[in-house]
């Protein structure tokens, strides 16, 4: 009773009158409270974006002295109408899509596994989310290893069974499915996850009444699972969507984005222009158009997150 | 990091001068913050630069080395460049990033230094001309167009490095297997000619017995080798065809030029041109050679990923009979916990393309690294900086570093009866280094080694034939350098 | 007396046995990365790859201690500076965003301004950029405010790196609390410190957890920023990683296996201590129990 | 009979749920299972329908031991206590849910369902799915549910415990009545004793694992067997004196001394006399026997009354004799007040005895 109108969140109470009164008053509360994140995420991310959104609209190259002058949409114009800008959103496309696909089943299926209580499920399911502790680096590179024709354990085995030496990153073909076994490998314990959560959310009396009720497993999971699930689902893939799209370590090691340029993705090309090329400027629009897509994603990713918070009022 | 700054150096610098009044001579502290790749090279420029170094104008000066991992060098010291951090007095560099970071005004040119300076001058006479070339001018100038303009400093030539490690690519082969009786007679009665064994031997050695070798020595698992069974698949030859980097690139460039052929040549700018040139029927030819030999080599070949590193674990690892490789890579073949093969390993020259005459031509991609100063710098550090140039470019310290494992750029220690004795690949080095030429050195090289690398990569994995490879080269670099008006 | 079926839900050893395998082939590459670290070169580089091999510590070793290249001394290597570095920077920047990121979450869940939505979307969009292309920038400001190659810089970095998903993840939480308690509280005389340290904190402590193991997954194998950013002094495990990947040999298998196990242990303690919070959290709390 | 358990025992780990019960449910009879939470009659609820296992002991349905069937190869019905209906379907789906199984036509199948939501009024509402239904529909759809098919048994969990008062008794009888047409052994358990007086044939009273009594709702109020069942049945709870036997003047006269020095001579039951003289034992009264006179009296004590709370027909009041606390149910016309010093008598029979070790001290009938 003793701690009067002073006693605010955030400040040590001594201010009192002028401008501390001001500041506490209860109606600046909330934005008092959200300052000190806003201000972190002003300086350290809003502020590098907006730079980054300006140079968009000149011909800035960060390894040139010369003055950069005004563009307009002129970046954005020479982005969209270059053949290979599709190309690589094309290749980003398959491998964001083969690879989130890829998560989802791998990562449905353990998370089915894993539903069940029993004995040591806690170390068991250590095994299998460990892949997501390690940096994408050395994902890369032991996965790159496995691959190799001569030393790989991978090569090794499919070598076992065929006369034609196993190759996997040979062909476009290949080096997009090593590149999305590993992103997939990496992250499908992210997927098990979520679905995990709304498994272990789906109240067991449900499942005890259709035991009682004798439904088949197939009509248990469609009527009772599958409901309860299917919103995280789709926030799975949109979440991996978002994520994949940035992946860059993993296909710049493994493949560099080759054979030729068949598994360059636009995180690659993106770092290429704006890192080898300096192509600032160029880059920057490029990247707006990545963030424009990503947007759209999000809001979809949104849509899911409410609808989902939705059902379970 | 020792962090004391530059600045810092400079004001204990007036303080100690006002202290000492008169004194003629000027002692500072002074510290040189470097950019280097963390590889032994550089490693012992730091550590023996600690042992021997003292400066000749009585600073105390340090030599603080930033190591960064060699696959991030590339990234950190373009990042730290191009966003004004100032933070490096001296960095190594490949010679390729010359004209992007010149042009962006951070490399130190020392055209006027070396003018004033006899021991500079002397240094840069004594420098083999084709490191002077590729290491340290800007615009760039050829070989030949240096040794035309006489001495360094010449007129109208910008010096900016020195090298740090010149390397070459040299034959990496197993003694036991390529000295092995049995099959230097199987060799001789299958091809008419000899295996190579001996030095002498790599010497007359052309691409033509590269692939005969490569042939010769493709053996699956269960097959004999030099007498002994094969427990897993043998490969004669590799050489590099990675798409990383510069990889490829710095092979197939050998096999055009040895042919006659030329990539596109800035030194004739703005005459000189890329359509027609990149893709002539002898740079299609050459290429076309290059690419007949991949057959013979490991499987990885097949991925575009069989690049420098790759290579050296297949000949270390007993997979391959012989490698060419750049020298640097060479200390790792002779380390017992690393390599199976370090007590049967032999060093000769690159094969090359023979001539009309009989002689073989083996021009090749230097490789190795030169270093710079920068440009935000006093006077005092830039003149400090110069004695540590000074320094590392004496023959002693010459001769030290050939000793643990590097390489000498300077005519005079190469010279040395010592030198070639040094280490086992020095004598094909020497050999090698008279034949180096460089690849572009301007701004924009990376957007055309990008875009040739992923156009080798293609005709490598055989997407598509050399032809449609490099017409597809020509036509990008055509435009490209017609817009940025370097072909008129 | 025989069971001849099994209660929803519930499974014995025999299915601890299938799982086992499962999670074992999964857990395959791992494996192989951890067993590298025990193979010399050779051994990593075998054909057929081995599973059984005389085991070496001397990767173990080579992470702490390197040889001189003129006197062949041993030198110790950073490495355990590198290993203090990344626990302290991902721990206090995960830490600093829960804090942060809990003070505005709780204002956007108490306090919602006209347009919360909007602000909620746009602090998620900054996680959304490549960061490649924020990159020069980022270092623009280093360099400007003298942030560049100290702890704080690096450690601001992540901590604004991580801000979003706590906000995000840290509103759901406090979504779900009843508010009734808290206006309770307030009637009974409680401060508004008082309310939320004794009363919402409390009640969303798992929820804490979770996001905290959520963001040290997320920050603790970061590179690109730690390279570029971090000096000698404050580098990180990840960029210290690279210097394995090439140089005079191709990648040092061994030794980039030794760093990368022994960097797996802490943050593996870190989450078999909190995975049932962690199930829980990255269901962005948008799951009730 | 067609429910029959035998030595019926679950233990958890150290701990033991259900231990050693016997019981039996006849042909249409409704069993309430009742006790205090964790009394262990969830769980023997559970493992008659198979959700959990028998640790020992035996399952009999219709004759035939079930216990290693699981619960779809029982045949029975189940009601839970959060109703299990399933959040996708609609009322009519969930209705419909069971008979699948049984490979039932459509038609068919549309009939039963319109037969069940007839009888449950639920035909207004069978489109809607669960999350639009009030707590009373969502009952009578769990109901209709678990009665749609023609199982060997019913068994209810806490059917009517998510309910208010009102609808609680609304839907008690319209339990009961579908319980009555339907004549299926059923087992209900509940915590609430008012509910199984009212819906049971026979009350099975659990504590700790153990079957306390089985009888009658009426023979479990009037004739507890023990002090836990005596406590726990009836409202407001019946008094319980702890008292020493000071001696017996046969025909079930017997003197009684309690703490605080006083005594009384009472009748109870004739085979007080096979207690020893200084027995400890527990008189227990229902509040509603005892009387009360202004004049003192051998059989009772001396009380004060503390509270009065009037309850509309009758008077609830508090006394105390300054060491016990005893509650007393009166005719509101019964005139009390707060204060006044009266005396508590035990009327001739009322009393039950209860010896040391817990049970009744009772004549066979």
């Amino acid at each position: 009773m003793a701690e009067l109108a002073t006693d605010n969140l955030g400040t040590q109470g001594a201010a009192r009158g002028g401008f501390g009164a001001w500041l506490l008053d209860p109606k600046r509360r909330g934005a008092l409270l959200v300052t000190p994140a806003i201000t972190i995420l002003f300086v350290m991310n809003i502020f590098p974006l907006m730079w980054s959104f300006g140079l968009s609209f000149f011909n800035y190259k960060a390894s040139s002295p010369r003055v950069p002058s005004f563009r307009g949409l002129s970046n954005y114009e020479r982005v969209l109408t270059d053949d290979k800008t599709w190309e690589r959103f094309q290749t980003t496309a398959v491998i964001v899509g083969s690879s989130v696909l890829l998560q989802l089943i791998v990562g449905f299926l353990l998370a089915l596994m894993f539903a069940k209580a029993f004995p040591l499920r806690r170390i068991v399911l250590m095994l299998v989310l460990t892949p997501m502790m390690l940096s994408f680096v050395s994902v890369g590179v032991f996965f790159k290893l496995f691959y190799e024709p001569t030393f790989g354990i991978v090569s090794y085995v499919m070598n076992l069974f065929t006369t034609e030496k196993f190759v996997m990153l040979g062909s476009p073909a290949g080096a997009i499915a090593g590149i999305v076994i590993a992103d997939a490998w990496m992250w499908s314990p992210f997927v098990m996850l979520l679905v995990l959560a709304g498994l272990v959310s789906v109240p067991k009396y449900l499942y005890e009444a259709a035991e009682i009720d004798r439904a088949s497993s197939w009509r248990t999971f469609w009527t009772i699972t599958f409901p309860y699930i299917k919103s995280l689902l789709l926030l799975a893939i949109l979440f991996r969507t978002i994520e994949t799209f940035k992946l860059f370590d993993i296909v710049y090691i493994i493949t560099e984005g080759g054979p030729g340029s068949s598994t360059e993705t636009i995180a690659v090309f993106l770092y290429r222009n704006a890192f080898q090329f300096f192509q600032t400027s160029r880059s920057a629009a490029l990247a707006y158009i990545v963030l424009f897509i990503v947007i759209v994603l999000t809001n979809l990713y949104l849509y899911a997150v409410n609808r989902r918070a939705q059902e379970a009022n | 990091m020792k962090t004391r700054n530059v600045l810092s150096g400079l004001m204990g610098a007036t303080v100690l001068a006002a202290g000492l009044g008169a004194t003629p001579a000027l002692s500072a502290d002074i510290t040189i913050t470097m950019a280097a790749p963390d590889w032994p090279p550089t490693r012992f420029m730091k550590e023996h630069f600690d042992q021997t170094y003292q400066s000749p104008d009585g600073n105390n000066t340090t030599l603080d080395m930033d190591f960064i991992p060699w696959p991030s060098f590339y990234e950190r010291v373009a990042a730290s460049l191009t966003s004004g951090e100032q933070k490096y007095q001296m960095i190594v560099t490949d010679s390729q990033w010359l004209g992007a970071f010149v042009e962006g005004g951070y490399y130190l040119n020392l055209t006027d230094k070396i003018k004033e300076d006899p021991e500079l001058q002397a240094i840069m006479q004594d420098l083999h001309p084709a490191l002077v070339s590729a290491y340290s001018t800007y615009p760039h100038k050829t070989r030949a167009q240096l040794e035309a303009m006489g001495p360094a400093p010449a007129e109208g030539v910008n010096y900016y490095g020195f090298p740090q490690f010149p390397d070459t690519y040299v034959t990496f082969y197993r003694e036991d297997i390529f000295c092995n009786e049995g099959e230097m007679a199987a060799f001789q009665a299958k091809y008419g000619t000899n295996l190579p064994c001996t030095y002498e031997d790599w010497q007359d050695t052309d691409w033509q017995k590269w692939g005969q070798i490569g042939e010769f020595f493709q053996r699956s698992a269960g097959e004999m080798l030099a007498g002994e069974t094969l427990a897993d698949d043998f490969y004669g030859i590799a050489y590099q065809a990675g798409k990383g980097y510069d990889f490829s690139t710095m092979a197939i460039n050998a096999f055009i030029w040895q042919q006659g052929g030329d990539i596109w040549d800035e030194s004739k700018m703005p005459d000189a041109q890329a359509e027609g040139v990149v893709n002539s029927d002898v740079a299609v030819a050459a290429f076309e050679e290059y690419l007949s030999y991949l057959q013979y080599m490991p499987p990885v070949a097949q991925t575009g990923q069989m690049d420098i590193f790759v290579i050296q674990d297949l000949y270390m690892q007993g997979k391959v009979g012989a490698i060419i490789d750049w020298v640097g890579l060479g200390e790792p073949v002779l380390d017992p916990s690393a390599s199976t093969v370090s007590d049967k390993s032999a060093f000769g020259p690159a094969p090359g393309t023979r001539k009309a005459d009989g002689s073989i031509d083996r021009t090749g991609n230097i490789g190795g690294q030169p270093f710079v100063l920068t440009t935000w710098n006093s006077d005092e550090v830039v003149n400090e900086a110069l004695n540590v140039v000074k320094w590392w470019l004496s023959p002693d310290t010459q001769l030290a570093a050939t000793a643990n494992g590097g390489q000498s750029g300077l005519m005079s220690v190469m010279a040395m009866p010592e030198y070639n004795g040094l280490r086992p690949w020095n004598r094909a080095h020497v050999e090698m280094i008279d034949w180096q030429k460089d690849v572009w050195h301007i701004p924009e090289f990376f957007e055309l080694l990008t875009q040739q690398q992923e156009e080798f990569d293609k005709a490598i994995t055989g997407q598509i034939s050399a032809k449609d490879a490099l017409d597809a080269v020509a036509e990008f670099q055509q435009e490209l350098l017609e817009d940025i008006g370097f072909i008129e | 007396m025989a069971r001849k079926y099994r209660e929803i839900g519930k499974a014995g050893w025999g299915y601890t046995a299938i799982t086992s395998v499962v999670g074992f082939i999964y857990f395959f590459p791992v494996l192989w990365i951890i067993l590298t670290a025990f193979k010399t070169r050779t051994d990593a580089l075998a054909v057929p790859p081995k599973l059984f091999f005389t085991p070496t510590l001397e990767n173990f070793t080579s992470v702490f201690f390197r040889a001189s290249i003129t006197t062949g001394t041993s030198q110790a290597t950073d490495m355990g500076l590198y290993f203090f570095n990344s626990i302290f920077i991902a721990f206090t920047s995960v830490g600093l965003a829960l804090i942060v990121g809990t003070l505005a979450a709780y204002a956007f869940s108490r306090y919602p301004l006209r347009g919360n939505d909007t602000y909620l979307f746009i602090i998620l969009t900054t996680r959304m950029m490549p960061p490649i292309v924020v990159i020069i920038p980022i270092f623009l400001m280093f360099r400007l405010s003298g942030l560049a190659g100290s702890y704080w810089g690096i450690i601001l970095l992540y901590t604004a790196f991580n801000i979003p998903f706590s906000i995000w993840l840290v509103k759901s939480f406090f979504d779900e609390l009843n508010p009734e308690i808290e206006d309770a509280a307030r009637m009974d005389g409680a401060s508004e410190r008082r309310v939320f340290f004794r009363f919402c904190i409390p009640q969303i402590l798992a929820g804490l957890s979770a996001t905290f193991v959520f963001g040290l997954i997320l920050t603790w194998n970061e590179f690109l920023f730690a390279l570029l950013l971090t000096g000698v002094e404050t580098r990180t495990v990840p960029v210290a990683m690279a210097r394995t990947l090439g140089g005079e040999v191709g990648v040092d298998y061994g030794l980039l296996a030794a760093i990368v196990t022994l960097f797996l242990v802490p943050i593996f303690f870190v989450t078999f201590l909190l995975q049932n919070q962690l199930l829980r959290g990255v269901t962005f709390g948008t799951v009730k129990k | 009979m067609t429910i029959e358990l035998k030595k019926l025992t679950k233990r958890f780990g150290s701990l033991t749920a259900v231990d050693a019960i016997d019981l039996d449910v006849g042909d249409g009879e409704v069993l309430c299972l009742l006790g205090p939470s964790g009394c262990g009659k969830t769980t023997t609820l559970r493992m008659v329908a198979g959700l959990e296992y028998a640790t020992e002991g035996d399952i009999y349905l219709q004759g035939a031991r079930v216990n290693d069937l699981a619960p779809r190869d029982r045949n029975v019905a189940m009601s839970f206590q959060f109703y299990a209906l399933y959040p996708s379907l609609s009322v009519a789906e969930n209705l419909a849910f069971p008979l699948h199984a049984d490979g039932l036509s459509r038609a068919e199948i549309e009939q039963r369902v319109k037969r069940i939501s007839d009888t449950l009024q639920l035909d207004k509402i069978l489109t809607r799915t669960p999350g639009q239904l009030a707590e009373g529909e969502k009952q009578r759809v769990a109901v209709g549910r678990s009665i749609i098919r023609d199982p060997q048994c019913f068994l209810f969990d806490e059917p009517l415990s998510r309910l208010d008062v009102q609808l609680r008794e609304e839907m008690r009888g319209e339990i009961k009545e579908v319980l009555q047409d339907l004549s299926k052994p059923t087992v209900i358990v509940t915590h609430d004793q008012l509910e199984a007086l009212t819906m049971a044939d026979r009350i099975a009273v659990m504590r700790d694992g153990r079957i306390e009594q089985v009888d009658t709702p009426h023979n479990v109020f009037q004739s507890p067997e023990n002090l836990f069942v005596a406590g726990f049945i009836g409202t407001p709870q019946m008094n319980l004196l702890p008292a020493t036997l000071t001696g017996t003047n046969g025909h079930g006269t017997a003197d009684f001394a309690i703490a605080g020095g006083q005594s009384m001579t009472i009748e109870v039951d004739p085979r007080i006399a096979d207690l020893a003289q200084g027995a400890n034992v527990t008189l227990g009264i229902r509040p509603r026997n005892l009387e009360i006179s202004h004049d003192p009296a051998p059989d009772g004590i001396s009380t004060k009354i503390d509270i009065v709370e009037p309850m509309g027909a009758e008077t609830l009041a508090h006394l105390s004799d300054g060491q016990h606390d005893l509650r007393l149910v009166a005719d509101w016309r019964v005139p009390l007040s707060e204060g006044d010093q009266v005396h508590t008598r035990f009327p001739p029979g009322a009393t039950h005895v209860f010896t040391e070790n817990e049970q009744v001290l009772r004549s066979a009938p």
